[in-house]
């Protein structure tokens, strides 16, 4: 772990509402909402579907503008995003779809092709480096996904649920992998999932969310060394605290959105 | 390894965070997107203005010849006393009439040529390429032919309109069903959609972004096909004023023509655009 | 003036002679380069013309024309392009179609009410028709005048669009072949000018040399031509080339001849005016000035320099 | 349980390959599968990523032709499907989205509306009737899927993934919910998931795919008794040997595409 | 509760699954649907001579008048001996060079300016009442002006077919852009791209498909209005033939002419779509 006592995303009272026309009404996603990441810490966004967890890394990524309050991405460059929706370009194929990246930096084709090859490997699309997305299976395409956020390279990666779509063993392993790369680039990680497990797993604080409009009910150190294994991590008592203190907040929150 | 920083509020009922409300500034500036935008837009419509400001100009400067290209004031002179005298508006009805008539007669069978032909693959390949033969004929050389079949009343006009129409709406509407995500196709038919809910219910809307291209293409293309046909065994419309205007060299009465069926032509296609907006909602911005 | 004088044309036999003229060479014995551009209507060639886009061109009279010059347009008339024949077959015709002379019109008082298609409300073919009309003491004001150009006029015969109309060779010919129409009168533009070649003033009086030469060799050609010339094969050729006729079209119709010293009947010009002032088609009250744009002396020198040559 | 011994789904040696005449390629996606369900059962089928789940999935729904092999839905009636693509229809509103088959059927717009308004309740999605699916979350766009298929009311449903994007607490509510419907209406369902811990919660028989081309590695037997509680099966030793055995099992086969 | 029904050869090694092949039956039966397909696309080329078989037989049933509609054998004579006396080849050729240079010279400016306000709000808001302004002018009447400004040769034939393609490449292009998810958006930003790279590699590959939809309306249109436009001031090529044959009422010929122009149109439609084919792999089918 390489974390340090800079900090790296700060968002500071983040109010986001979205404004329909037709109706003249508001959705209130996001109300007040404060959080930071330092440098180098990998942390772990859970809440209930529909929280604002999406909107919330939205406004990171400077893909939308905050209401009020501010969000400030510390340090050179943008962040890296894995999006929550299908995003691979259904016109290029794999290799050119996980390249992208470089191509916007300009870089030639072959070299792009030749640096993210090992990608290519690291989510098992060997054999596909050149079929179209049309051709390949929902958690495939969300494996291109992933592998394209990392061709960046970029010093804060932002995943939304990257790993949904993916049988246990496969995810597993991106999640090994993944654990890999930011132990030894140092990257900063805000990673969003549904899974108390995924996050316990992953992070070194787990954020929780409330429901919508999302502010953050608990702000949870976990602090299991590392590297970490995914059968030893259950045998922990800890871990099952842990687990049982998400899920009480979030069944405390978590109610379908209109029962409220 | 446990909780550092529990929000004190987190157990606040539920309710509480539902009524969660937006201070008046976050309202106003929340809202004040939209209405620049309607502002912003409202003044849009009138952009068109700066040509013709332009060509005043260049009248005024003598950058361009009066006599060839009157200045707009001189048009808007004739144009007002054209108003006055009623005279305009007879031509206005007669072509407006023709372009309803000749377009509908169009875009309804191009548009459900476009979604038949885009769902079905072996009339696709059959009637698709009688059509793309049938497009490029020149419509100007067949025009007596026309004539022959349909009279020289009004009824050639609205074929010659329909004719140009169709195609624009058929080629449009069936890119557009070609476009249709392979999904929504699939959700239909696993809930046993028949062949028309298939055509109403998922092709027709979810072509609608590219139709209303055809449409825009469609109502421009009838304008300046009007203006042509009305040349032909017509005596009123804007076309047959533009043309008598022309061959009597009334340059200033010409332009009064060729503003008036564009202004027309751009109303239509304005209010193509607000429909639009009302009938695609969940389209881009 | 570097370059050729670009003239404009319509691609009609009335002006065969510019054709023959380029083809067999006599613009250039005459000591000028001139290009032929294609062109419509005689509103188009004032424009062109007047705005020194082209240089000279020729064009029919009609009220285009007249309101041009009234608007001051820079032109400057410089010859007769073609007239009417004094006699004989008439290379417009007034028609019929078939089937109105099968239901008993045969005269131009039977017309009186009917739909009679003319090309268009500001030329040629509208006076032509008023004359045609005149023969049986109607107006245009007595026939419904329906606007349509000559391939449309052949399916508005056949449809019953029209029960009359204008016509012009080789057009005439074969609407007749076909079964389609029959001459109703063929006498009633005996003599009328057609049109005239324009210059642009300015050109004019930079250049009076080259227009002279261009004159020179349309007035040669024009005497080839109605000396007979029309059956010579070469000249057929020529005339198909820029026409589009087959050659063997040529034969057997009739043409728009022109004087053989190339001048304007002006008064016939007059009656034009007076025509168009009563269809309320002009945009001036009176008659214009036309020895204000109309030259002759060029016409003259032209005459002069064919004359020496062809002794 | 209303497990009868009549048949509902049967497959018989089902193979299934995709064709790329660009490239005269082709990708197997499945070969020989095999396997049935009984009317009233539910089954849910694990699988790596890619190994052709969505492909069985769909050859069933009639929405692809075998190449060899047959498939049989036996009974009256057409199959529901939840997809694992994003599949809720962008120009219609939520309510007419979950409307949508009995729309189909004929209904009038005011019954169908009524029909389905519990199911709304059911998703969570009551303040979001007429909002349009580009206003909506991830989760909740596959929450109106998963109320589309019930509200089709067949007695066949097959679900891909229908639970992915959701956290914990809504999937744990929505599994809830939908075993009380297979439970009161006698439906059979064939659950695609990628979540073992899920697909022992929910199963009578949980079928363990090979990785690409398909194949049945295994067909386990899921004995708990229901109705099950989530925290009670995980204290259970026979949850842990399943688990074990369905892990193993995915684990000797499922490798990155294009290790093999 | 246990495994029960375990397959037997669960445990084969993984390569044994990939090396998996189909039998030479199933091999077959997987390409025999494309072989079929692309033995009857190749053939449904040739659906358009339906049209003229219909004709043919009308034409010798007299059903319709041959004066006006000469059967389709009697044109096929008049064309091979056209072609034999090489006259039509001279037409063909003028024709082609000006549909094609004013195909490119509206099409490319269309293009450009489709992707461009289809990508930026402001520019669209403020040119684009502009160009609804100016697309239904009527064409013809303003051709004076066009000879006016671009001289009575072929630079004013470009420039009327140019005006034509501009506006459908434009509004198809602009709509396809417009119709570009959002998402694809948002991961060209979130990596960085710039403006042009966003023009290149998102906007114009996303909105393919309704840019070849441009294409073929272009095409199809540039023929009709070439022929237009020889009507009017040339002295070659398809329509200047077309125009002379009506004004001497050579039917046959003139039908020579229309035919070759529709079929000059229809191999330039099918060439787009085989390139279309080609080029956007990805769509449906
Ligand atoms: N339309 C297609 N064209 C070509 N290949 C396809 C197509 N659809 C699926 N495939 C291939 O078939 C295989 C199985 O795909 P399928 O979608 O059934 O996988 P899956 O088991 O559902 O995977 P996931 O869990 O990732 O959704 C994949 O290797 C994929 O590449
Ligand atoms: N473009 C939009 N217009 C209107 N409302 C929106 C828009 N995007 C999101 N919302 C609303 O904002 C709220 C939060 O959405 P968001 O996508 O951030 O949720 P989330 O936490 O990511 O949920 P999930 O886990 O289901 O993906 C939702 O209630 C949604 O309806
Ligand atoms: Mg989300
Ligand atoms: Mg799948």
């Amino acid at each position: 772990m390489t974390v340090t006592t800079e900090t790296s995303i700060i968002v500071e009272g983040l109010t986001k509402a979205f404004y329909e026309p037709r109706t003249d009404s508001e959705t209130i996603a996001l109300k007040n909402l404060s959080f930071s990441v330092r440098k180098g810490e990998f942390v772990c966004l859970v809440g209930p579907s529909g929280c604002g967890k999406t909107t919330a890394l939205r406004v990171i990524a400077d893909l939308e503008q905050p209401l009020s309050g501010a969000v400030q991405v510390v340090g050179g460059g943008r962040p890296a995003v894995v999006f929550q929706e299908q995003s691979v370009f259904p016109w290029m194929s794999v290799q050119d779809n996980i390249a992208f990246p470089l191509r916007v930096r300009g870089m030639w084709r072959k070299e792009r092709l030749e640096r993210t090859r090992h990608l290519i490997d690291l989510v098992g699309l060997n054999r596909f480096e050149k079929s179209l997305p049309h051709q390949l299976s929902g958690g495939m395409k969300q494996r291109v996904s992933v592998a394209r956020a990392l061709a960046e390279d970029a010093d804060v990666l932002l995943m939304d649920e990257p790993f949904g779509a993916l049988d246990e063993q496969t995810r597993l392993e991106l999640q090994q992998e993944l654990l890999r790369i930011w132990d030894a680039s140092g990257k900063t990680v805000l990673f969003i999932t549904h899974s108390v497990d995924e996050a316990l797993t992953l992070a070194d604080r787990v954020l929780v969310m409330s429901h919508r409009p999302g502010r953050i009910l608990a702000d949870l150190q976990v602090g299991f060394s590392r590297p970490r294994d995914v059968v030893e991590l259950r045998r922990d008592e800890r871990f099952w605290d842990l687990t049982y203190e998400v899920w009480s907040l979030l069944k405390g929150s978590a109610v379908g959105e209109g029962e409220a | 390894m446990s909780a550092t920083n529990t929000n004190t509020d987190h157990m606040r009922p539920a309710e509480n965070a539902v009524t969660a409300e937006l201070s008046t500034q976050e309202q106003a500036r929340l809202r004040a997107p939209f209405h620049r935008e309607r502002v912003f837009r409202n003044f849009s419509y009138f952009s068109p203005l700066v040509i013709l400001l332009l060509w005043e100009i260049s009248a005024q400067l003598g950058a361009i010849d009066r006599r060839f290209f009157p200045p707009p004031s001189a048009i808007a002179e004739t144009f007002l006393s054209m108003i006055v005298s009623l005279e305009l508006f007879r031509h206005i009805g007669a072509t407006l009439q023709r372009v309803a008539v000749g377009f509908l007669m169009g875009a309804i069978p191009g548009l459900f040529m476009g979604i038949f032909l885009g769902l079905f693959l072996r009339p696709r390949q059959i009637v698709g390429p009688i059509l793309a033969a049938l497009y490029p004929v020149p419509k100007i050389a067949i025009l007596p032919l026309i004539l022959l079949v349909f009279g020289t009343g009004d009824m050639s006009k609205y074929v010659i309109i329909a004719i140009g129409v169709f195609f624009l709406m058929y080629y449009n509407t069936f890119g557009g069903v070609r476009q249709v995500p392979q999904i929504y196709l699939d959700v239909a038919q696993s809930t046993g959609a028949n062949r028309y809910q298939v055509f109403t219910q998922i092709a027709l809307p979810s072509a609608l972004p590219q139709i209303f291209t055809g449409l825009k293409l469609s109502a421009g293309t009838s304008f300046i096909i009007i203006a042509a046909a009305e040349f032909l065994g017509a005596r009123s419309g804007v076309g047959f004023f533009i043309w008598s205007s022309w061959q009597t060299f009334s340059v200033t009465r010409m332009f009064v023509g060729i503003v008036t069926i564009s202004m027309l032509g751009y109303l239509t296609l304005t209010l193509i655009d607000l429909i639009e907006r009302r009938v695609v909602p969940w389209a881009r911005n | 003036q570097s370059g050729p004088i670009e003239f404009l044309y319509s691609p009609f036999t009335d002006y065969a002679p510019f054709f023959v003229a380029q083809e067999m060479g006599m613009f250039e014995r005459y000591g000028v380069d001139v290009s032929l551009a294609p062109k419509t209507g005689t509103a188009e060639t004032i424009q062109l013309v007047a705005s020194g886009n082209s240089e000279g061109g020729a064009a029919t009279w009609g009220a285009g024309l007249f309101n041009s010059i009234n608007m001051g347009a820079t032109v400057t008339i410089v010859a007769t392009m073609a007239r009417m024949p004094e006699s004989g077959r008439s290379p417009s015709p007034f028609m019929v179609s078939q089937q109105a002379w099968e239901d008993g019109i045969r005269s131009v008082e039977d017309l009186r009410g009917q739909r009679v298609g003319i090309p268009g409300p500001g030329g040629f073919g509208i006076y032509s028709v008023a004359l045609a009309l005149e023969t049986g003491g109607l107006t245009v004001n007595d026939v419904e005048a329906v606007y349509l150009p000559p391939p449309a006029t052949a399916a508005a015969f056949l449809n019953g669009s029209i029960q009359a109309g204008w016509s012009i060779e080789p057009f005439a010919t074969r609407l007749e072949e076909e079964g389609l129409a029959q001459r109703l009168v063929e006498d009633h533009a005996y003599g009328v000018e057609l049109g005239f070649i324009a210059f642009n003033t300015e050109f004019v009086e930079a250049n009076e040399d080259a227009i002279v030469g261009l004159l020179a060799g349309y007035i040669e050609a024009s005497r080839l031509l109605d000396g007979g010339g029309w059956d010579d094969p070469e000249v057929q050729g020529i005339i198909g080339e820029y026409t589009g006729m087959e050659p063997d079209l040529l034969n057997n119709i009739a043409y728009t001849v022109r004087p053989a010293d190339g001048t304007i009947n002006l008064d016939s010009v007059r009656a034009q005016e007076a025509f168009f002032h009563s269809m309320g088609a002009l945009e001036y009250e009176g008659e214009i000035d036309i020895s204000q744009v109309y030259r002759t002396d060029l016409l003259e020198r032209a005459n002069a320099l064919v004359d020496s040559a062809q002794q």
